[in-house]
């Protein structure tokens, strides 16, 4: 899986949870739950099914790694087998 | 894969194929041997199979009626065919109260494995008598099975899966169809009986319909489209069983939906179809349901009459605008 | 000894006029035998006798109308003792066998909405069924709309509500009336108290590095089960007030304040939420959650709350002085947690710290039992594994 | 017809089985036990057991809703008749079907009907599938003059003739259609005559002698089989009870049936058997024994049954496969 495909699964997943955003408001390098008002439950919910869809588990301690799209990206890049 | 096969050979085809197949099926009507059928469907079949198979009948609906259902009860596949549906009026007793009921009242004792084709419909000018459409009737009835071919491949589908079926199938060819023409796949595996078909999706209104308003209903779907109303056209192919979960399924889709049935309004098939829309998706209705229908009056003989009488193409289409602008 | 009875001679016959009798007392009949005829709509039928044997009795005189089942005379058997003549007379009449009643024919429902319809508002069914899901009020809508309510107009109304004045939207209405009855009615007392919740959070850590994301456990899970048992122990805070006294409630159903994607707020109630495990809790929090952005909530849960708690700290408000909402009696607020300075046995060390309110109706219960639940709380966080 | 002493105990023992059935059925009818509609065959007990007579195991019959007579002639079970009157799932059709439509696969009785003349059509049918399928066996309509006067009576004696089918037409003249003489409702009253119009064997027969009826029903059946087409026998006949129990009869006279009565199915066997020196030979009260033997076991029978569950309510309203071949 290329790194642009992971980006759009992750992208997909963020729209999932908040249908009342467009693609291009989510702006690479903001933290996502803060500019885009996603609570500690909705967050938990896309790393869930990025678990699914990418087999890549994110623990608690990691959740400063995956603040913003491009971080999350690059972090799922490297462990997606 | 046969172009332009007209229905009325697919029919043909299709009950040669049985009877080859088959030494229990027999065709057996008024005119069905000699005479090569009154819409010539069985042309050319008794000169093949004798008189013996293809059995011209006296003007006595109730009594050859009836002794297809002896013959089905004995072993045979009869297919009896009755000229027009309104003369089928004559043999309703043995249709309904032995036909229909054999097999309850016999506690699952003796089947009636029969078929019945019957034309039906009207649109030319034979009037009051000789242009009914009771199709609607007959689907109100427990033990029967009501289909109605619309297109060349449920002509030719519909009767082999209608001679499997060990319960009395009545199979409605609206009159003005034999001549029409389409691609016949004799190898394609058939829809199976009571399942409705979608012949256009579409977002903004839902179409039911069957037999020849499938052709109308598609006509004023392009209409429509040009109007910027995307209609889904959906032909029933069946009013007894009704595909209860197609139909809900596309108004779950579009909130909105109407219904050509050439029969009457009062009492008819597209009163009963409402009445379960009412009753499964009453929360996805964003108007109230519509319905095209023949007017309620004895099928005239003049022309502009009987046209203003039956369902038309631009009657769909007012009827369909006229849903979209109420909402 | 046999009763001869009143014959059911057709279905819709229910009695008959005994016209004549064919025999008397003491005769000897045979079986088949035409003993009397009767008077029945259809005209005169006559009636016969089932066995052999001798009329011991006649028990109904000539022109008397019979229910279908009336003992009309005594038959003995041949070899059988003739009664004596005191005994004769006991014989009263026998009702007939009652009408088996009609076993019920089961109906099926039909799924009626509960909302009130003293004004008939006109709406489609399918925009009245979208109108629940996005939370738009429908008086509003109606007074503004001419004709029919639509999908299309409801939709509009609730896009329109992110940038509608706040007045115009009905949902803000909805709360507004809420608050300010709240406020005219409620006399509030609020006590707040500091929670460490280090300890807390450590072990729900630890807790969480030995399990799968998709069993992780949040904070306000922790926190809401936390309140739960702590109301649990001190159930004055878990009810409502209604003519003049407390109604303490059964199950402890905390209404839970969820933030919609496009603003407003709702607090659906998280049912029974005392018999629930932390893990049935967190699922359950899950699922309340994302069934409240979907618009998907049953009517329970949106009447049934026995207890509010506002957990705004995500949005990094450190105290929260609540309003209750009527009838309820109380309302918890959970602040942002944050890295605070901690005095404890003269050592001085930085914890992470939360500040926890209590909003209570002072008619129904007093400072104290609001004291007595925040140090209730306070403990059960300080020994989170007692929450499992 | 070679009447030897097995023969006409056989003849009497049927009868008399009617005959006490049909009271038998008055009597719980009474008491309320059976419901619907009863129509009973005293009087004509000759036809049934004579047409039987000459019937095999492969033939197959048709009746009408007065029809315990000839289900029982025919072999079904007094046990399972009544059950079926009590509406019991052991009934002969599951309790579907009640004294008006009593059915059975293994005697090919293919019911009564309630519809008057209904069954002719399906007799046609049944034996235009035999003759098709070179099968050699016989398909009997039982009808009352009553039919004679439905269209159906006209269309299915013209197909028979007209296709040479073997089905052997019986007509159980009773002189009544319900409440209708035949001469109020019939021009030409000799219903056998009617029928050779169509250019079918017809005949006549004294309905109250069941050797006649058995003679005529054995060289009727010969002659279908030997593919000489259709046969039909009119059985001049009488019923001693109403049309149904709730009947006043006011359509006719009492004399007249004590008149007919005199001369009942019974009486002109015993008459006939005593000429023959075979009366004194059967043991009358060990045959009446035998038959309220019968009758106990199947009210017991019948009162000990089960009522279909409701859920299978729907059941046979369509089925997967076929049930007769």
């Amino acid at each position: 899986m290329t790194k642009e495909q992971i980006k759009q699964t992750i992208i997909e997943q963020i729209l999932e949870i908040a249908p009342d955003i467009e693609e291009d408001e989510i702006i690479p390098d903001e933290n996502l739950q803060r500019s885009l008002e996603i609570d500690s439950f909705d967050f938990l919910r896309v790393l869930t099914e990025l678990y699914e869809k990418l087999g890549v588990e994110v623990p608690e301690a990691d959740y400063g790694k995956v603040d913003t799209l491009e971080h999350m990206t690059d972090y799922f890049a490297q462990r997606h087998k | 894969m046969a172009e332009n096969t007209t229905y009325r050979e697919a029919l043909r085809q299709a009950i040669h194929k049985a009877m080859q197949k088959d030494e229990r099926v027999f065709l057996m009507g008024e005119d069905v041997g000699r005479y090569g059928g009154c819409f010539a469907v069985s042309m050319g079949l008794q000169e093949e199979f004798g008189p013996e198979r293809i059995i011209d009948t006296p003007l006595s609906e109730s009594a050859f009626t009836g002794a297809g259902i002896g013959a089905a009860m004995n072993g045979m596949r009869p297919i009896v065919e009755i000229m027009t549906v309104n003369f089928s009026l004559l043999a309703l007793d043995q249709i309904m109260n032995n036909a229909a009921t054999m097999l309850y009242m016999s506690g699952g004792q003796f089947n009636v494995p029969l078929v019945i084709r019957m034309a039906t419909g009207g649109g030319k000018q034979l009037a009051a008598q000789h242009s009914h459409s009771l199709e609607g009737w007959y689907s109100h009835i427990p033990g029967l099975k009501v289909l109605t071919p619309a297109t060349v491949q449920d002509a030719y589908d519909m009767l082999g899966l209608a001679l499997k079926d060990p319960d009395p199938v009545l199979i409605f060819e609206n009159s003005l169809l034999y001549n029409t023409k389409g691609a016949l796949d004799t190898k394609a595996s058939p829809l199976p009986i009571g399942k409705a078909l979608v012949h256009r999706t579409g977002k903004d209104i839902t179409i039911l319909t069957y037999g020849i308003n499938l052709l109308k209903a598609l006509e004023a779907a392009k209409t429509l489209a040009e109007e910027g109303i995307d209609a889904e056209v959906i032909d029933l192919r069946s009013l007894r069983p009704l595909d209860d979960e197609s139909i809900m399924e596309s108004i779950k889709k579009t909130h909105r939906v109407m219904i050509v049935d050439e029969g009457w309004k009062s009492g008819s098939i597209s009163a009963e179809i409402m009445a379960r829309i009412n009753e499964q998706a009453f929360y996805e209705l964003d108007t109230p349901m519509g319905r095209v229908c023949t007017a309620e009056v004895p099928l005239p003989y003049a022309k502009h009459l009987e046209d203003a009488a039956i369902p038309q193409p631009k009657k769909i289409v007012a009827m369909a605008r006229r849903l979209m602008e109420e909402s | 000894m046999s009763k001869f009875l009143m014959p059911s001679l057709g279905a819709d016959m229910e009695s008959a006029v005994l016209m004549e009798w064919m025999v008397k007392e003491g005769d000897h009949v045979t079986k088949g035998q035409v003993v009397a005829e009767v008077e029945t709509s259809k005209g005169v039928i006559e009636i016969e006798v089932f066995e052999e044997g001798i009329v011991e009795k006649i028990m109904v005189d000539p022109e008397t109308e019979c229910d279908v089942g009336t003992p009309l005379a005594m038959i003995r058997s041949i070899n059988e003792e003739p009664l004596k003549d005191e005994k004769k007379s006991v014989f009263k009449t026998v009702q007939p066998s009652p009408e088996a009643e009609l076993e019920q024919e089961p109906v099926d429902e039909i799924e009626v909405p509960e909302e009130n319809l003293q004004k008939r508002i006109k709406i489609s069914p399918a925009a009245r069924k979208k109108a629940r899901e996005l939370g738009v009020d429908l008086d509003a809508l109606s007074s503004k709309a001419k004709g029919t309510i639509h999908i299309s107009e409801v939709e509009t109304a609730a896009t329109l509500k992110g940038k509608a004045p706040v007045a115009e939207d009905g949902m803000r209405q909805a709360i507004a009336k809420a608050m300010s009855r709240s406020n005219t009615e409620i006399p509030h007392y609020y006590l707040s108290s500091s929670i460490n919740m280090s300890p807390a959070l450590e072990w729900l850590e630890q807790l969480n590095s030995k399990r799968s994301i998709k069993d992780r456990i949040l904070p306000a899970a922790l926190l809401i089960r936390a309140v739960v048992q702590a109301v649990e122990e001190i159930p004055e805070l878990n009810g409502f007030w209604k003519d003049g006294s407390l109604h303490m409630s059964e199950a402890v159903n905390p209404g839970i304040a969820i933030a919609l994607r496009k603003g407003g707020l709702i607090t659906p109630a998280l049912l029974n939420a005392q018999e629930m495990s932390l893990d049935k809790t967190m699922q359950a929090l899950s699922d309340l959650i994302s069934r409240t952005r979907a618009g998907k909530l049953r009517g329970s849960e949106l009447t049934q709350q026995s207890i509010t708690i506002t957990n705004l700290g995500d949005l990094g408000v450190e105290r929260v002085y609540g309003v209750i909402y009527p009838p309820q009696v109380a309302l918890v607020g959970l602040g942002h947690i944050i890295e605070t300075p901690w005095a404890e046995n003269d050592a001085l060390s930085v914890q992470k710290v939360m500040q926890a309110t209590l909003a209570g109706d002072h008619r129904a219960t007093d400072g104290r039992t609001g004291a007595l639940f925040l140090d209730k709380l306070n403990q059960f966080l300080q020994r989170p594994e007692e929450l499992l | 017809m070679d009447l030897n002493l097995a023969q006409a105990r056989k003849f009497y023992q049927q009868m008399l089985l009617i005959r006490r059935f049909e009271e038998k059925c008055v009597e719980l009818y009474s008491n309320q036990k059976i419901r619907g509609f009863l129509h009973l065959y005293t009087g004509e007990e000759a036809i049934a057991v004579g047409i039987m007579h000459a019937l095999n195991q492969e033939d197959a019959v048709l009746a009408t809703y007065r029809e315990h007579g000839q289900a029982l002639a025919r072999g079904i079970s007094a046990k399972s008749i009544l059950a079926e009157m009590f509406g019991k799932i052991e009934g002969c059709s599951r309790g579907r079907g009640g004294s008006m439509h009593l059915f059975d696969a293994k005697t090919r009785f293919y019911g009564g009907s309630a519809i008057v003349g209904g069954g002719l059509p399906l007799a046609v049918g049944m034996a235009l599938a035999d003759k098709m399928m070179k099968r050699n066996r016989v398909t009997v309509c039982f009808f009352g003059d009553g039919a004679v006067a439905e269209g159906e009576f006209h269309e299915s004696l013209n197909l028979a003739a007209l296709w040479q089918l073997p089905v052997l037409f019986i007509c159980e003249n009773n002189r009544y259609g319900m409440g209708t003489a035949l001469e109020i409702s019939e021009s030409e009253t000799n219903i056998a005559r009617k029928a050779a119009a169509y250019k079918i064997n017809s005949k006549q027969v004294d309905g109250m002698c069941v050797i006649d009826v058995a003679q005529a029903a054995e060289e009727a059946v010969t002659d279908i089989r030997a593919g000489k087409g259709p046969v039909f026998i009119e059985c001049l006949t009488y019923r001693f009870r109403a049309h149904s129990l709730f009947d006043a009869e006011l359509y006719r006279k009492k004399a007249e049936v004590e008149e007919w009565k005199k001369k009942g199915p019974l009486i002109v066997l015993q008459n006939k058997l005593e000429a023959m020196g075979l009366w004194s030979k059967i043991n009358l009260k060990e045959l009446e024994d035998e038959i309220t033997a019968i009758l106990d076991e199947a009210v017991e029978f019948a009162e000990n049954g089960t009522l279909e569950p409701i859920s299978d309510l729907e059941k046979f309203v369509y089925s997967a496969e076929v049930h007769n071949g």
